[in-house]
């Protein structure tokens, strides 16, 4: 299982959960099983979010590899100037 | 509308183009001679970026008609060099890094050569009011006002 | 658009006159470029009168100076001694714009654009410059200050324009400022301005005080009694209180994308207080 | 990719000065911009845009427009596509719009003309019929319930039921228990802030040569900062094929986010394919400014608790951002990014986006950032004055640091924030005395940095000359700083290598040129790129020498033997391999393909003192200094031009730039002379002091630093102009009216 952590205004999509917890090892598996989980979340994945791995942000990259030990965050998309 | 026929001459060779009375200088350096290295940014002479001497005078070549530069004496960025050598101002603009984009580069270097023949031996402040005509979204204008001080200095030991 | 250039002043008042459709003059070319730029104005007629005789000539007269319409700020601020006689008003048109503007930009074209804010306006009022115009029936004078009407608008009439501005002469012990205040140190119009002209007698004290206000009322203002008060002083805190009073009381602005009634007011009170101690600091004045 | 561990690697070129390789043609006025190329059979395009705030579009008619002589084609929103994806259908309808003009200046028709003055001509005669609509452009206004609503239906599912049809966007980040947090502090200050909305004031106005075939085949010579953006753009709004159309990207006159998204380009192909013949457009300044994207409006509630001794007990923030008339996302950057410099037990950012009837907001440097962290510093600089303490050792005291709990969610790795305030600290301009009406302020600055996707393809010539091809435009002198990397890795002098940047159809997808993302990901996928070729060298060399491939190495230029079976070989120079490669097996190349990730985040730390006019509340920028974590500076210079463009951009923002909105709902400011960008004259000399922590996710540890130098202006100078004024200025920009107002009361 990793768990993840949901920004405020999702955990109302999220049964109100900070950490929710899924069973994946990579990103992708993380973000099916969330969309399956708490499907309030799949129109806020399917726009496209980020993915902080222990500090560092991943805008996409799926099968990045993640496990219980990793400190998982999902962030909004990330745009720049 | 009637083209008007127009004899000038613009980095030191004799020209003649035809233009419509109320089509600017920079319109006509740049879609009747191909001369773009002027550039517009703004059109209303707010920006600088088409700065041309115009007899010995440095104008915004957009606030300028094509009509009246009949038997005027024009010089624009692409008369700077001569040949393969580069004037001191380009030279140094680029060893000193005074350009990002480099779009408003051409109005800066025909401004500050033509200060640096009024006032070979400016002070910063003189500088950036001189240059206050020519905007620079990229640089902050620091290394630009290093640079034209630079060329100076190495103009005024030439 | 049709573009000429006259061969006399009569031809062109002459050709101005007849014209139906809009025509223009051109000077320096740094208002009615933009103009045509923005659309605002599609001119049928344009006329150039830069080549005619005196046009472009700065000639002393009678101890002052007879400016041609078509000399450049440049020019102007290259004079010097034009420059020491009226440092105001060349400081005026020499903050016209950017060194590219300045190599154009006229005294006649700012005037005659009518702009309350015309940087080189305040300072001619003050010092009672007079403009020479050429007319289809000939040449008149006509003191600065009855040329603008109103913002866009000027007194000519059809077939009238400027050919030279005479700056008088000065007594010893006359200088004159002049201050804008600008959102930047650069290229913006005026929000207000101040012009003062002062003359001394040999003890430092003020015989002569003409004030004049840009960019608060329609036109560019003579505020009488902001002069008055300085006159009898030596800029003490008295008269200068007397001066701000008094052109805070005849400011008349709006409020726009530029500044505020509140803004224009006070900052013009300030500025005619700062170019009325430096006119009396050039004048001889000991402070 | 991560950091080579080689401690205290020794650079030959990164790090150094060299000329850029664009240079001359830059300074003798030779390098092709947007508008700097012609076609044969060429017509000139404009476009008709909307004089109203917001209006239906009852009718076009376009009649009197096809008849003039010289026209030769004319368009409207009902020309392009209607993509399904709300992205690219909001570029399509912002390019020519369709039921509704959303603001002043909204594209609603163009055509094409044999001359310009013919399409100016042209323009005037389209008639439209307009039903002016309520219009709202003030970001508070706009989340009112009863406001005029400038898109239905677009709201968010993450938008609480019964507000205000233009709130699209609502978000909340944070930790820990903000009441105790707030009952912990000895002084608690809650202030409301009003940021305007600026413009990138890019130089170059966008413009554009378009062409494009009934058979659907196309070509666009463009200024952008992402040719394969463009493409997307154009394929949806155009319904082509991204094959088919090729994107070539012009040399660039600035965009600092503003070139970021599409606006003629489309409008130029749908004019092309009706005419048959290419088409240019070049924005007019005033088109620039109404049309083109500026950053978003603001309003904002910072509430900071601190103890008398400095440390921060509790944060939070509510952001109301406009991003025009399109639902827009910026606030979520921001409120991530509030509170990011701190190390904080309790913080809350809410953050609500509006629409309003104003242009698309499109990124500018660090999207959303500067002014939320313009408030949150704010309030840290007042709560310093009001305890009396010194604002540098409270942001010391409360520096986020590694293993800080960040205010946006993950915990930090390796950050520079605690050096760069200790370098601040330390400098002497921290100390330099100040005189009568004279301020000193300062800001930390954060923005997250991006990698992104990114090709090269990196070609090893055959007189031994290495030519780089990259895929995004050079906006600031990438170019060199790329080469530089290959040189580098290549062991070859910075001269040997070119670089271009390739059109669409010449390399693989890219993504645009932001993020402060070039030098970091292109760089990282160069270097990779370098190496794929370099391995391939050696594996040549290992035939040759007959000997295995791992006993060749590469070291300063040339393939070595090594190790105990590799024999005594001469080492081989990279021009004698590459002279014999069409016999060892063809021609040489390395490419390397990557979504970069571990840009590493970065802070800043901003240094200014101002002296204010109380009589005129005008305001002097006496000194500045600009502090930042770049990782590795590849090249310098360009690097202290990073820093000093975004401080200026920055001042601008702080003190003169701003969307003036009259009450018709009408831009009134659109052009330089009233947009008041700062002028030389404006400025001091701008200090920078470049940190070098190197990013541990880059091979020379190299970090972005494009975006972060804007961020911390807004707030240095506000606290430099309210400490020198004795007045705490809450809305930006702080223009003379605005100060003199608050310092009389």
């Amino acid at each position: 299982m990793v768990r993840v952590k949901l920004w405020g205004s999702l955990r109302a999509l999220a049964d109100g959960e900070e950490w929710v917890e899924v069973e994946a090892s990579n990103f992708k598996e993380l973000l099916d099983a969330l969309s399956e989980k708490y499907p309030g979340l799949a129109p806020q994945i399917k726009r496209g979010v980020s993915l902080a791995l222990d500090g560092v942000i991943y805008r996409e990259a799926w099968f990045t590899k993640i496990g219980p030990e990793n400190e998982v965050v999902l962030m909004p998309y990330m745009v720049g100037g | 509308m009637k083209t008007i026929p127009v004899e000038t001459t613009i980095n030191g060779d004799s020209t003649e183009f035809l233009c419509n009375a109320d089509e600017s200088l920079l319109d006509v350096l740049r879609d009747r001679l191909g001369l773009t290295g002027a550039k517009e940014g703004c059109g209303t002479g707010d920006c600088g970026a088409c700065s041309v001497m115009m007899n010995g005078r440095l104008v915004c070549s957009c606030l300028v008609l094509g009509v009246e530069t009949q038997g005027a004496e024009i010089e624009t960025i692409e008369g700077m060099a001569k040949g393969e050598e580069l004037h001191p101002l380009q030279r140094v603009f680029l060893e000193e890094a005074a350009l990002q984009c480099g779009v408003c580069t051409p109005g800066i270097l025909i401004a500050a050569k033509a200060l640096l023949e009024k006032n070979p031996d400016p002070t910063d402040t003189e500088v950036r009011y001189w240059l206050a005509g020519n905007l620079c979204r990229c640089t902050g204008y620091d290394k630009i006002i290093k640079a034209v001080q630079t060329a100076a200095a190495e103009m005024r030991s030439a | 658009m049709r573009y000429v250039k006259p061969e006399s002043f009569e031809a062109a008042a002459t050709l101005l006159r007849d014209e139906d459709g809009i025509s223009r003059i051109l000077a320096g070319g740094t208002d009615v470029l933009v103009q045509l730029k923005a659309e605002m104005v599609e001119p049928d007629l344009m006329v150039d009168l830069k080549h005619l005789p005196g046009m472009r000539e700065i000639v002393a007269e009678d101890g002052g100076f007879r400016i041609g319409a078509a000399v450049s700020g440049a020019e102007l601020g290259e004079h010097a001694a034009l420059k020491a006689l009226w440092p105001g008003v060349v400081e005026g048109v020499e903050l016209i714009g950017s060194s590219q503007v300045q190599s154009r930009a006229t005294m006649a074209g700012n005037l005659c654009t009518g702009s309350p804010a015309g940087d080189s306006v305040p300072a001619m009022v003050t010092a009672g410059a007079v403009a020479r115009v050429q007319g289809p029936d000939g040449v008149r004078d006509v003191p600065v200050i009855d040329i603008p009407t109103g913002p866009g608008k000027n007194s000519l009439s059809k077939g009238e324009f400027i050919t030279s501005i005479y700056l008088p002469a000065r007594p010893a012990r006359a200088a004159d400022a002049y201050l804008r205040f600008i959102p930047r140190t650069e290229m913006d119009i005026a929000v207000s301005s101040a012009a003062v002209s002062l003359e001394l007698d040999a003890d430092g004290v003020v015989t002569s005080a003409q004030v004049a206000l840009g960019a608060v009322a329609p036109t560019v203002l003579l505020v009488k009694d902001a002069g008055e008060a300085l006159v009898g002083s030596k800029l003490d805190e008295t008269a200068i209180a007397a001066l701000v009073s008094a052109v805070e009381a005849a400011c008349n602005p709006i409020t726009d994308k530029r500044g505020t009634i509140e803004f224009r007011t006070k900052t013009a009170g300030v500025l005619a207080k700062r170019a009325a101690h430096i006119a009396y600091t050039r004048a001889g004045g000991q402070a | 990719m991560a950091f080579d561990a080689q401690a205290e690697r020794n650079f030959k070129v990164v790090g150094t000065r060299v000329l850029r390789p664009d240079g001359i043609d830059k300074v003798t006025g030779k390098a092709a911009y947007g508008a700097d190329i012609s076609a044969p059979g060429m017509l000139h395009g404009r476009i008709l845009r909307s004089p109203h705030a917001h209006a239906r579009i009852v009718s076009i008619d376009v009649s009197e427009a096809e008849k003039l002589p010289g026209v030769k084609a004319v368009v409207t929103g009902a020309d392009l596509a209607q993509p399904e994806d709300d992205a690219f259908s909001d570029v399509a309808i912002n390019c020519l719009a369709r039921d509704k003009a959303l603001y002043d200046g909204h594209a609603v028709a163009a055509v094409a003309a044999t001359s310009k003055s013919i399409a100016k001509q042209a323009i005037r005669l389209i008639k439209v019929d307009y039903e002016v609509l309520p219009h709202v452009t003030d970001v508070d206004e706009a989340m009112k319930p009863d406001a005029p609503v400038v898109q239905e239906g677009r709201a968010l599912e993450t938008v609480p039921a019964g507000m205000s049809q233009n709130v699209t966007t609502h978000c909340q980040f944070g930790h820990g228990d903000l009441e105790a947090g707030f009952a912990k502090a000895d002084k608690i200050i809650e202030r409301s802030f009003k940021t305007a909305a600026t413009h990138q004031g890019y130089i170059e106005p966008q413009a554009c040569m378009a062409s494009l075939g009934n058979d659907g085949r196309g070509e666009v010579w463009c200024c952008t900062q992402g040719q394969y953006m463009v493409r997307a753009n154009c394929a949806a709004a155009l319904g082509v094929e991204e094959s088919q159309l090729r994107i070539t990207a012009s040399e660039i006159g600035g965009g600092f986010g503003g070139k970021t998204s599409t606006f003629i380009e489309p409008v130029a192909l749908a004019l092309s394919r009706k005419a048959g013949k290419p088409v240019k457009i070049v924005m007019t300044r005033d088109e620039v400014l109404k049309a083109t994207g500026p950053t978003i409006s603001s309003s904002m509630d910072i509430k900071i608790g601190m103890t008398k001794d400095g440390r921060i007990t509790a944060g939070q923030g509510v952001l109301r951002y406009s991003g025009g008339a399109y639902p827009n996302a910026t606030v979520e950057m921001g409120a991530q990014a509030a509170f990011a410099a701190y190390n904080l037990e309790a913080v809350e950012t809410i953050g609500w986006n509006a629409m309003t009837n104003r242009p698309k907001e499109i990124p500018y440097r660090a999207p959303g950032a500067p002014t939320a962290i313009y408030a949150v510093e704010s309030v840290v600089d007042e709560l310093c004055q009001e305890l009396g303490l010194d604002p540098l050792d409270v942001r010391l005291m409360n520096a986020a640091d590694k293993g800080t709990l960040s205010s946006y969610g993950p915990t930090f790795n390796e950050i520079g924030l605690v050096a760069t305030l200790e370098a601040a600290k330390a400098h002497p301009h921290y100390t330099a005395p100040l005189g009568p009406n004279q301020g000193r302020g300062l800001s930390c600055g954060f923005w997250f940095n991006f990698g992104g996707n990114t090709c090269v393809s990196l070609n090893i010539n055959d007189d031994g000359t290495v030519g780089v091809v990259e895929g995004n435009p050079d906006i600031g002198g990438s170019r060199a700083s790329i080469s530089m990397m290959a040189a580098e890795e290549m062991g070859v002098p910075y001269e040997k290598v070119r670089t271009v940047i390739a059109d669409t159809s010449s390399l693989g997808f890219n993504d645009i040129t932001d993020g402060s993302r070039v030098t970091f990901a292109v760089g990282l996928a160069t270097i990779q790129a370098a190496r794929a070729a370099i391995k391939e060298m050696c594996r040549r060399v290992a035939k040759i020498w007959d000997i295995d491939e791992d006993a060749v190495i590469w070291e300063d230029g040339c393939a070595k033997p090594a190790g105990p079976n590799a024999g005594t070989h001469p080492p081989m120079t990279l021009a004698e391999i590459a002279a014999i490669a069409g016999k060892t097996g063809g021609p040489i190349a390395g490419h390397h393909e990557v979504n970069a990730d571990g840009a590493g985040v970065s802070f800043g730390v901003h240094l200014c003192d101002t002296e204010v006019d109380p009589e005129t509340g005008a305001v002097k920028i006496l000194r500045y200094t600009v502090f930042q974590d770049a990782g590795k500076a590849v090249h310098p210079d360009y690097v202290e031009g990073q820093m000093q463009g975004g401080a200026v951009q920055g001042i601008g923002w702080a003190l003169n730039e701003e969307y003036i909105y009259g009450e018709d709902g009408r831009l009134q400011n659109a052009g330089f002379l009233d947009y008041r960008v700062p002028v030389a004259s404006d400025l001091p000399e701008i200090e920078t002091v470049i940190l070098e922590i190197p990013n541990p996710g880059h091979p020379y540890g190299v970090r972005g630093v494009g975006e972060t130098p804007i961020v911390p202006p807004l707030a240095a100078i506000a606290n430099a102009v309210s400490r020198a004024a004795g007045v705490r200025m809450t809305e930006l920009p702080m223009s003379p009216p605005r100060l003199l107002k608050a310092i009389t009361g």
